[in-house]
């Protein structure tokens, strides 16, 4: 087989092999990226063909980091898998917690008082902000801004932390959604922070957008380069910032409107072009409507009880049967799929990782682009290696 | 979205014979499954996918579940009369048999374009040695590929049909499916000052106690 | 013009450059160790065990060897057994206490978990964080006498908290004694009368799951 | 033969606080091996990302000498194992330990980098990267605050600046008798083969205390 062929990974055929590889015969080199590199966020390893500078085929190579979260889950008590949840997308802890409560709470009928419930907003825009605020950081890191976007990325996230710490405990693994509910209660002075940090980051964002999005560099690293079709994406499940950059209008904020999301006024800004500065700037945008969020939220948060007093803490066994819940996680749809056989473990705990699924589409992506490319797509996927592997 | 059971009642006016029915999940979350068997399933698929009025054109979540084997118990309530012309007398009489075991592949599909779902579709393997292998649905919704890679990794479900069936998260060389409930994990107990449940006998077994330089038994 | 967004982007950098010299905002290095950041009350660490009393922790831990926290503890790190005998508690009552307590801070994940389902307030987080050892085994490995530190250390670290668990630990204790002095007058009343067909009830054991 | 005259460490910082300036070329080889830890740009898990942090503007690890992630283990003197070390990744790491030239360190940040940590009970998690390879400094915490990171950093100069450069007590890299490389497990059908490499990791024979 030539391997200009159609890959077989492909089912759509060999559409992506474009006539720049066609034009060359040349000796092909195989190179392999990663597990260690610098540029590849982990543990991720890229096996590339490469025709001179160009990739004519790109296969991923997981698992370096596959600590099998899901079997520990299963011989962990329905409590004990909420600090594992953790540290599967480790920059986001609040919403992995929010999405795997949301799953119990579906398979145990619980339900969540207001102010819980605005809480939760509160925490996973947030975490969105941070995260996407790093993502930021990172891609320009591996566009070849070294440092600097990345320094003061970091320095905005410190302080998000710093109120994450300040509630929960920890900076990175919060812990700190409970089934029917939150584990502590925020006081007034916290909230007050929020407010704060909520309204200085318009001018943070400012600031940053100011120092890159009208770089030309970047521009000409990242426009064009990567493109993604909407009926290819929505066919490989794309979700997230990565769907909305081709210009589907898919957010599950506002589909499945789970918590209260119905309540706030917000937009999911679109892209039309869905290349990476697409992605990079759907990014930037959604920043600006949490920012919205945080506000609203901030304004309206009532005082009232933070846990179901049905719920209790320990030995928490639902009735069988099953549950899937799904929330919009800053990469995309992160969902716990659960099946309980009445006893104090799930029966079966799936985690469904939403940069795993987004990677199906990185070798479309990459190809007849040169390997420095491959970087910048990968960077901006957003992936995080302990959901991608578990 | 229109009902299950109607779903299901159009999918066997459209394919006659195919195996298909709902099975209903007793938990308060109600999300209801569409059991399918594996001769129609692609074909169900495609249908899910191209019927306008469900347009599943998203598959979110691709999973295994390992049904091992399993004795059950039924118990009938048997009632004879009494002779003297009492109360008849009830009976419990208690039948044994086994259940096959069969791995379980479970799909979560969902409509960006109507923006409805979730339809949950499950297809079930003959069983979990020789013919553990269903149909893939990579053709249909590429978004299964990883997932039903790391289902055969995992699982050890055969998907007929994916494009690149390889191990996706072990290493290529490993023989066991660890998902599976009868997966026994190598030994490597030395230091387990905190041990629990059978690791405190696995954790003697690697580390006979010592005392004064003499195993203790 | 080509350019300008580049030239932008120098001009944010450098804003940035001059501000770290004198804007508190764009300041943000803490000069660790000699200044060390400010350590919200609720961070979380590695657990200890609180004991009432300093000067002999062993003797007046607060927990009653329940091994709740060892089985909900999701990495399993914890590993408690309990004694053969009954020491009396900080309420005079007979308890029973841990012979070896310990947990494998190499193993810990700092979840709070065995903090929350703890129902004596007898385990609580630490905010001790500079604890990098070269000896793995022998220092990572804490036992009942490395856990044990006195309440007023909780209330150094955690004065809120703290201040909520005493006042309500006084209330059930005072609570108790209440209940047992009760118990005795109405115990003294039966006996008081000789016809009485049933002696009191026993007064309930300690509380153990 | 009389005994060698020796200063105690009072009497140096005395003098040194006059101005005087006493060394030996030990202490100028410690010091300087001891300033310039230059870690290796190696990230595995989620501790990675508080090692990213240790190193951004608010924690600054620049103040220690050792802001220079290398990206090549040739070039770098420290490995931090931050993460979980699965058994897939294991054979890789040893690799990279193997790359980097003497003299080396190893810190493991992070409780799975230490033990595998809250994930140990997993088929595919390596119980701690001291099976293959010897550890210098153990950070726990889950994950260790970058403080915490800064403090092993500065336990480990301690442990630098302490080390003598002859005689049977000298570092790994100033002897004939050891070698830099370790043997490099390899994938078995279950675990990795070996499962451990006995020369690196010694399990106290004693049992814990109580």
């Amino acid at each position: 087989m030539s391997p200009f062929d159609a890959s077989p990974l492909s089912p759509s055929g060999g559409a992506h092999v474009r006539s720049v590889v066609d034009e060359f015969h040349g000796d092909l080199l195989e190179v392999s990226m990663g597990p260690h590199h610098p540029s590849t966020h982990g543990v991720f390893r890229m096996i590339v063909t490469l025709d001179g500078e160009r990739i004519v085929k790109l296969k991923p190579v997981l698992g370096y980091l596959h600590r099998n979260h899901e079997k520990i889950g299963e011989s962990t008590s329905y409590l004990g898998s909420m600090p594992y949840t953790d540290r599967l997308d480790y920059l986001n802890a609040m919403t992995n917690n929010w999405a795997y409560a949301l799953a119990v709470e579906r398979l145990g009928g619980l339900a969540v008082p207001e102010r819980a419930e605005y809480l939760r907003v509160i925490l996973a825009e947030l975490s969105r902000l941070q995260n996407h605020v790093c993502l930021a950081g990172f891609l320009l890191q591996d566009t070849g801004a070294s440092g600097t976007p990345l320094m003061y990325a970091f320095r905005e996230r410190e302080k998000i932390l710093e109120l994450f710490e300040s509630l929960s405990g920890s900076r990175m693994m919060c812990n700190f959604q409970r089934f029917g509910g939150c584990r502590t209660d925020a006081s007034s002075e916290w909230l007050g922070q929020v407010s704060s940090l909520v309204n200085g980051f318009g001018a943070f964002l400012d600031e940053f957008e100011e120092l890159i999005t009208g770089n030309e560099i970047l521009m000409a690293r990242t426009q064009g380069v990567g493109v993604m079709k909407g009926p290819a994406a929505v066919s490989a499940g794309i979700t997230g910032p990565m769907l909305r950059a081709c210009g589907v209008g898919y957010d599950i904020r506002k589909v499945d409107a789970y918590g209260i999301y119905p309540r706030f006024t917000f937009r999911v800004p679109i892209g039309s072009h869905g290349d990476t500065y697409d992605r990079y700037m759907i990014r930037i945008l959604e920043m600006r409507e949490s920012i919205g969020i945080l506000q609203q939220a901030l304004r309206d948060i009532p005082a009232g009880p933070i846990m179901d007093p049905k719920a209790k803490l320990r030995g928490f066994r639902p009735k069988p049967g099953e549950s899937y819940g799904r929330i919009e996680g800053p990469k995309g749809e992160i969902g716990f799929y659960l099946i309980s056989d009445g006893s104090a473990n799930p029966y079966r705990y799936r985690v469904r990782p939403p940069s795993f699924v987004n990677l199906t589409l990185l070798e479309d992506l990459c190809l007849g682009h040169t390997i420095a490319d491959s970087v910048v797509i990968l960077g901006s996927i957003d992936i995080v290696l302990g959901e991608v592997d578990r | 979205m229109e009902p299950l059971e109607q779903i299901c009642s159009r999918l066997l006016a459209r394919f006659p014979g195919a195996e298909v029915s709902v099975l209903p999940n007793p938990g308060p979350a109600a999300q209801h499954s569409l059991l399918v068997g594996r001769a129609s399933v692609r074909e169900i698929a495609e249908f899910l996918r191209d019927d306008p009025l469900l347009r599943l054109d998203y598959c979110s979540n691709a999973t295994g579940v390992d049904w091992p084997e399993k004795v059950i118990v039924d118990v009938t309530k048997v009632t004879t009369p009494d002779p003297a012309g009492g109360p008849p007398k009830v009976s419990e009489v208690k039948t044994e048999r086994l259940q096959p075991g069969y791995l379980e592949v479970v799909y979560h599909l969902y409509s960006m374009e109507l923006r409805h779902g979730p339809v949950v579709l499950r297809t079930r393997t003959v069983n979990r040695t020789d013919q553990a292998s269903v149909p893939s649905l990579t053709p249909v919704w590429r978004s299964a590929e990883f997932q039903e890679r790391e289902i055969f990794d995992l699982f050890g479900v055969v998907f007929e049909g994916h494009p690149d069936l390889r191990r996706i998260l072990m290493w290529d060389g490993f023989k066991d499916h660890p998902m599976r409930r009868d997966y026994v994990e190598p030994e490597d107990y030395e230091w387990e000052p905190t041990p629990h449940g059978d690791l405190v006998e696995k954790a003697k077994r690697a580390r006979p106690p010592v005392k004064g330089g003499e195993p203790v038994a | 013009m080509l350019g300008t967004g580049l030239l932008q982007g120098l001009a944010v950098t450098a804003k940035n450059f001059a501000g770290s010299f004198h804007d508190p905002k764009r300041l943000t290095t803490v000069e660790y160790p000699e200044k060390k950041s400010v350590i919200p009350e609720a961070f979380r660490n590695f657990p200890f065990l609180v004991s009432e009393n300093a000067e002999d922790p062993m003797g007046t831990l607060r927990c009653v060897a329940c091994q709740i926290c060892e089985k909900e503890c999701p990495p399993q790190c914890i590993y408690i057994e309990k004694s053969k005998d009954k020491k009396p508690d900080a309420s005079g009552k007979m308890q029973i206490y841990p012979a070896v307590f310990r947990i494998d801070s190499s193993v810990c994940m700092n979840c709070q978990i065995c903090v929350e389902v703890c129902p004596f307030d007898a385990i609580k987080m630490d905010h001790v964080y500079e604890i990098a050892t070269s000896e793995r085994f022998e220092t990572l490995l804490l036992d009942r006498h490395d856990l044990a530190k006195p309440n007023s250390y909780f209330h150094q670290i955690r004065p809120l908290e703290a201040a909520e668990v005493d006042g309500r630990l006084t209330a059930e204790r005072k609570a108790a004694e209440e209940k047992a002095k009760a118990a005795a007058l109405a115990k003294a009343a039966l006996a008081a009368k000789p016809a009485a067909p049933a002696p009191a009830a026993p007064p309930k054991p300690p509380e153990q799951a | 033969m009389n005994p060698m005259p020796t200063i105690t460490d009072e009497e140096r910082s005395e003098l040194r606080r006059h101005g005087i300036l006493l060394t030996s070329v030990e202490e100028l080889y410690n010091w300087g091996r001891s300033h310039s830890v230059w870690p290796l740009q190696f990230g595995l898990a989620c501790c990675a990302i508080e090692m990213i942090a240790a190193s951004m503007a608010r924690f600054d690890i620049a103040r220690f000498g050792s802001e220079v992630f290398r990206p090549s283990p040739r070039q770098a003197d420290l490995l931090i194992v931050s993460g979980t070390v699965t058994k897939k990744m294991a054979p890789q790491v040893v690799r990279l330990w193997n790359q980097m030239a003497e003299p080396k360190y190893c810190i493991a940040m992070g409780a799975c980098a230490i033990s595998g940590g809250p994930f140990k009970r997993g088929y595919n998690v390596l119980k701690g990267i001291d099976r293959f390879v010897p550890v210098d400094i153990y950070i726990p915490g889950c994950p260790p605050r970058p403080e915490a990171l800064l403090h092993g950093l500065m336990e480990l100069q301690k442990k630098i600046s302490g080390q003598s450069i002859s005689g049977p007590e000298a570092p790994r890299h100033l002897r004939h008798d050891t070698s830099c490389e370790y043997p490099v497990p390899e994938f078995g059908d279950h675990d990795l083969v070996p499962p451990k490499n006995p020369e690196v990791w010694k399990v106290p024979e004693s049992p814990p205390k109580d």
